[in-house]
């Protein structure tokens, strides 16, 4: 057992992937070049002095491009995992994404393997409207695609394996605030969670949500950032005699249908916590599964708490406003239990 | 393009090819055009699904780009795949039933006209998402570098593609990363029904091109010698590790753009100069003069592949109809295995 | 009045709007080439006849570059109307649209206008996974985007007429199968409904929902073609007395809250139907607003039918599979009724 | 890159400029300098939220490209931005209020240090998204075309730039579309911490970029002079109908990429070469040699600069802090006008 930052357990996942298998290889904007950043948030840095400037490759700032290179290795036989710097970026990439990795194999009639990692860091950090989107939503729309969005140093090192693994794309959303960066590249209101990672090679399969709080009166589920956020309102409504049980999907599709119904099946209110913007994010179609299929179990109509339907705008204290903080997950857990 | 309309191609001899290879390469030019010829004619009866968007006329360069590769050579094709498909050897059988929307079809019916594909023969499904594939074939060559292998990936795509972001993307990384990759650009002179001398800034496609840094052609595409020869280098530049190569092959649609365009946006003269230059009919008649096949023999291949055509309409027609809920298979490669 | 299918509809409201205001112009692939086909499915055809090929302006085949250039034209004192020839090709200009046009009047603090429309052709015609697909809740989800989804003669011309005078961009669907397009490039099974149109000048101003049939059971919100199958349902139902009451809401964001809740306090039922794929939809969140705001009305659970979550596939047995059709409406309108 | 490290520029006479506009010129290089230092002085402080991107050592290519300019043609600038603004005649005020997130700043606290902009000096808001503000350039200049202005739109973007597809896409509508548009390229030898060589595979963008059929230019872009020449000549192009041009300016970041980078990535002797040719200095020298200002003329230019970069820094502390709720509006223009 060592204790890792999520950012330390996501490069030991890589490293321990490329090890085992030399069809692993990462590829990206900056990634590893001597002297320079190890990608935005320092992932991959370093990675280059044991597997070489090959299996580790610099690209030109061209996502289009080298998504399609990544689509591409998979074809021809090789495991890549490729990065945008910022989420917001996976725009640019789009059609490869979603036209091509997503479709590819279907199109095929099931014969053609796509075993693609993509990763993208969300959330806001104050650098206004195009470096501060969470996308989730936009991705799990997408049949062909599996997304993941590890909140802990476990997860991360264990999904990010499972991810290499597998024989389809998988987009995995990690956290800027979470990550636990060092040096030049850390970020201001960081949570850096540390948690325990074992030695030993483990994965994290998906399709299995974490309760990361036990909770008899409400059920709260939450992902990445405000998973901690969550806790933090919980550990202050625990004060008040509120229980709160939180949920961290952590496996976005597929999605842990059971685990959420039977966690509110015992507590009977439901709150939706994300960073992703309300109107048609990835909180609605929660919401509608339970609307659809688990209504009978709750004693309160659910209720959302996202950011909210603007631009991420860069004054701290707008952007506060806009994304979802404990003030307003307690808020909405009082409404709920009113 | 020439004034005088020449009906001379490049030395079919002189390419040192015997004449099974050349007999192959008629062989596989006809097969295109019959396809092609009886999809037409089957779409029009309304037996066919969907839309098609057919590649007679262009044939010489499908199989001038072919001949050479293996089937661990990658391809990627177009909205308008037959041709590639077909020169890169995948089945008229496989082909026929995936029109038909059959489970028999090379994509079980699941990607009908312009995702025809099989990876058995190198045939990444067809990407209809125009210059979508050139990225995805430089990812190929990327691969089969990394893993030290002498195998090439091969992109067919249009004039219109290279306005797209993801060719210039993924040429450039063809460049940079001196990849085994080859970037055939079949220009026939429209994207649709858009002449390419309203939307690039220069002549040829390869004056646009060479500024990548890579060598490029330009060449007559409706001469599968030229095509060949100058492929044939491409192939060599790329199996010895020298890099990307582009090459602009000229050449013309007989048919409409898709279904039932009737072309009325072409400027006559061009289109009576490239249709007076049929690619097989040019083929056809150096085979003769230059001996390397008989007339009899020519016509035992014509007759051999209007069979052929003729037997996969009535295969496909025999195959299995999906069930309904076989849409629901085959989105994830996981799940299949049961991980 | 008139007599008009959906695409005369459109190129009239376009026409009328050009002839209004000189600013207004269109750009696209192959949108009115001499002798070509006035766009994919003949919107813009003959235009340029009146207006000229500056203001009828053919392009390269280069989404991004279009919807960027539209998106300079629109701060430049411009109104475009942009678009793609298959909604499928959104994707390649998606950061245009998404990162671009949808932020930069609130990056500039409100003060920069961006009167632009993009149009895009949706729904499933048998041509296979990259030209089949329903995109309306990747852009419902951006904030700074208005969607609207016109599915008759009378408000497609109306519709366009508002998206085009207004100062915000507004990306407009438009369904394949309800054009009605003439000659070469009509569609098989097209429903091409025609309608009468005022020849006066009107627009169908956004956020406004339209009752198309009225009923007391249950409540269909189904949006373009799927409301015409929704009505086909309707009527069949309407044999064994089920009465059902068909809402369609024209304009997705803003989206007619209003409309949807006074219809089900009316008929406590609601079966939402959409052609998009079903996790993470449109149809999600208007569940999820059930889910928050409205659920006492419901006697029964929502019931979303949708396209099911497999990329399109060609074959007509599986793609009629895949997309809703009445018998499936039916089934869950029965359902829900239960 | 010569050797012998020139400490000259163009002749600052012989471009017929006026001393005021040759001071104006001086004047903004060094506010630019003057205004990033304080940004970063600031930003260490911890006195600002975000990041910052600084142009200290590229003032020259901004001065150059925007004299001639009037507010009324537009640019587009990057995640890069403070130069061109100011370069344009933004105000320290309005772009230091909106460093501190101020409802004063020039996009009222919602945009920040990667969204600088105003649309009274033509400025489009800042375009972050690196390539992106290519096709929207083109955008502006085909609407100012279509009015039948005289005005054009002017495009700055990196060496990095240069491999997006939008760029790819932008720059060729200029062309074929011949359009009013300048595209300046800041190349500084690095995107992030890639170097230009393992990017493209041409010695010079400009080289890859003239097979778009424009013409095209490359120059040392810390001679303002020779920018300025440059540009000139451009404008007077967009101005009469003549089409884009590109222009390739070489310079040199003084400072990281972002933050706290320490530029380890960099190549010494071509950090030397750079570094030592300060743009500021060049121009400095050049005014004076040529006896275009005085050593005291400058000094008191110097003098007015300090002192109204620190005039910004107060004027921004004393500004309004926005209320939360201040977030939910400008999102819709049609909402702010009540329709
Ligand atoms: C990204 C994208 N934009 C537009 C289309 C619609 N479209 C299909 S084929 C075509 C023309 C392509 O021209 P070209 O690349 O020259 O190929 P050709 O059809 O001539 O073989 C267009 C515009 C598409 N499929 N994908
Ligand atoms: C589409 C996109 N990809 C990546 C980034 C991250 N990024 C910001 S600046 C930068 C380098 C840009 O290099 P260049 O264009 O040369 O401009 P410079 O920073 O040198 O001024 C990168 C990769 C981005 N902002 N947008
Ligand atoms: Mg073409
Ligand atoms: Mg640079």
């Amino acid at each position: 057992m060592a204790k890792m930052s999520i950012v330390e357990a996501l490069r030991e996942g890589i490293r321990e992937e490329m090890r085992r298998d030399e069809t692993v290889f990462c590829l990206g904007e900056d990634i590893d070049v001597p002297g320079g950043f190890g990608g935005a948030f320092t992932v991959t840095l370093g990675l280059s002095t044991e597997f070489g400037h090959e299996r580790i490759l610099d690209t030109p700032i061209s996502e289009a491009g080298i998504f399609g290179a990544a689509i591409g290795a998979a074809i021809a036989g090789m495991r890549p995992i490729v990065d945008v710097q910022y989420g917001d970026f996976l725009f640019c990439a789009m059609d490869q994404i979603c036209n091509q990795a997503a479709k590819l194999t279907y199109m095929s009639g099931g014969k053609l393997k796509i075993p693609l990692v993509m990763r993208a860091p969300v959330g806001a950090t104050t650098r206004g409207a195009q470096h501060a989107q969470s996308l989730e939503a936009y991705f799990c729309h997408v049949p062909g695609l599996k997304v993941i969005a590890p909140s802990t140093a476990y997860d991360a090192k264990g999904m990010i394996k499972a991810a290499i693994r597998s024989n389809d794309p998988v987009l995995i959303f990690e956290h800027k605030l979470l990550y636990g960066s060092k040096g030049n590249r850390s970020e201001a209101s960081s949570l850096s969670p540390t948690g325990e990672v074992p030695d030993e090679d483990y994965i994290v399969p998906f399709g299995k949500a974490a309760i990361r709080r036990e909770g008899k009166h409400v059920t709260i589920i939450a992902k990445l950032l405000m998973v901690y956020k969550a806790l933090q309102a919980a550990e202050e409504l625990a004060k008040e005699g509120i229980e709160v049980e939180v949920i961290d999907p952590r496996s976005l599709v597929p999605f842990d249908e059971e685990a959420l119904f039977t966690s509110i099946a015992k507590t009977h209110h439901l709150v939706i916590v994300e960073e992703d913007h309300l109107g048609w994010g990835w909180g609605a179609e929660i919401a509608a599964l339970v609307a659809e299929k688990a209504i009978y179990y709750l004693d309160a109509p659910v209720k959302r708490v996202a950011a909210r339907d603007v631009p991420i705008p860069f004054a701290p204290i707008m952007e506060n406003y806009v994304i979802p903080d404990a003030q307003r997950i307690k808020a909405a857990v009082r409404e709920v239990l009113i | 393009m020439a004034n005088a309309v020449s009906m001379k191609i490049s030395s079919v001899r002189e390419t040192g090819l015997d004449s099974n290879v050349l007999g192959e390469m008629f062989r596989r030019m006809l097969r295109i055009r019959q396809y092609e010829d009886a999809v037409n004619f089957l779409f029009l009866q309304g037996k066919l699904a969907g839309t098609i968007h057919q590649c007679q006329g262009q044939e010489a360069v499908a199989v001038g780009s072919c001949i050479e590769l293996g089937d661990d050579d990658y391809i990627t094709t177009t909205h308008r795949p037959a041709g590639h498909c077909i020169a890169k050897g995948m089945t008229l059988h496989s082909m026929m039933a995936e029109m038909f929307g059959k489970l028999e079809g090379c994509c079980q019916g699941k990607g009908g006209s312009m995702h025809l594909g099989d990876m058995d023969k190198g045939v990444i499904p067809a990407i209809a998402i125009v210059g979508a594939g050139v990225p995805i074939s430089s990812g190929v060559a990327l691969g089969f570098k990394m893993q030290k292998t002498k195998k090439l990936a091969m992109a067919f795509f249009g004039d219109g593609a290279v306005n797209e972001g993801a060719f210039h993307e993924g040429i450039n990384l063809a460049v940079v990363w001196k990849l085994p990759a080859i970037f055939i650009c079949e220009n026939n002179f429209y994207g649709a029904s858009t002449h390419i001398s309203k939307v690039i800034g220069t002549e040829t496609i390869a004056e646009r091109t060479q500024s990548y840094g890579l060598p490029v052609e330009t060449l007559d595409g409706n001469d599968v010698i030229a095509v060949y020869n100058s492929v044939k280098k491409a192939v060599e530049r790329a199996r010895n590790g020298e890099g990307p190569t582009f090459i602009e092959c000229q050449t013309y649609r007989r048919t409409g753009h898709s279904r039932s365009d009737p072309n009325k946006y072409r400027i006559q003269e061009e289109e009576a100069y490239w249709l007076s230059r049929d690619p097989i009919v040019l083929f056809r008649k150096a085979l003769i003069e230059e001996k390397m096949l008989s007339e009899s023999e020519i016509v035992a291949i014509e007759t051999e592949v209007t069979k052929e055509v003729e037997a996969s309409i009535e295969y496909a027609r025999a195959c299995t109809d999906p069930q309904p809920e076989d849409a629901l298979i085959g989105v994830y490669s996981d799940a299949e295995e049961g991980n």
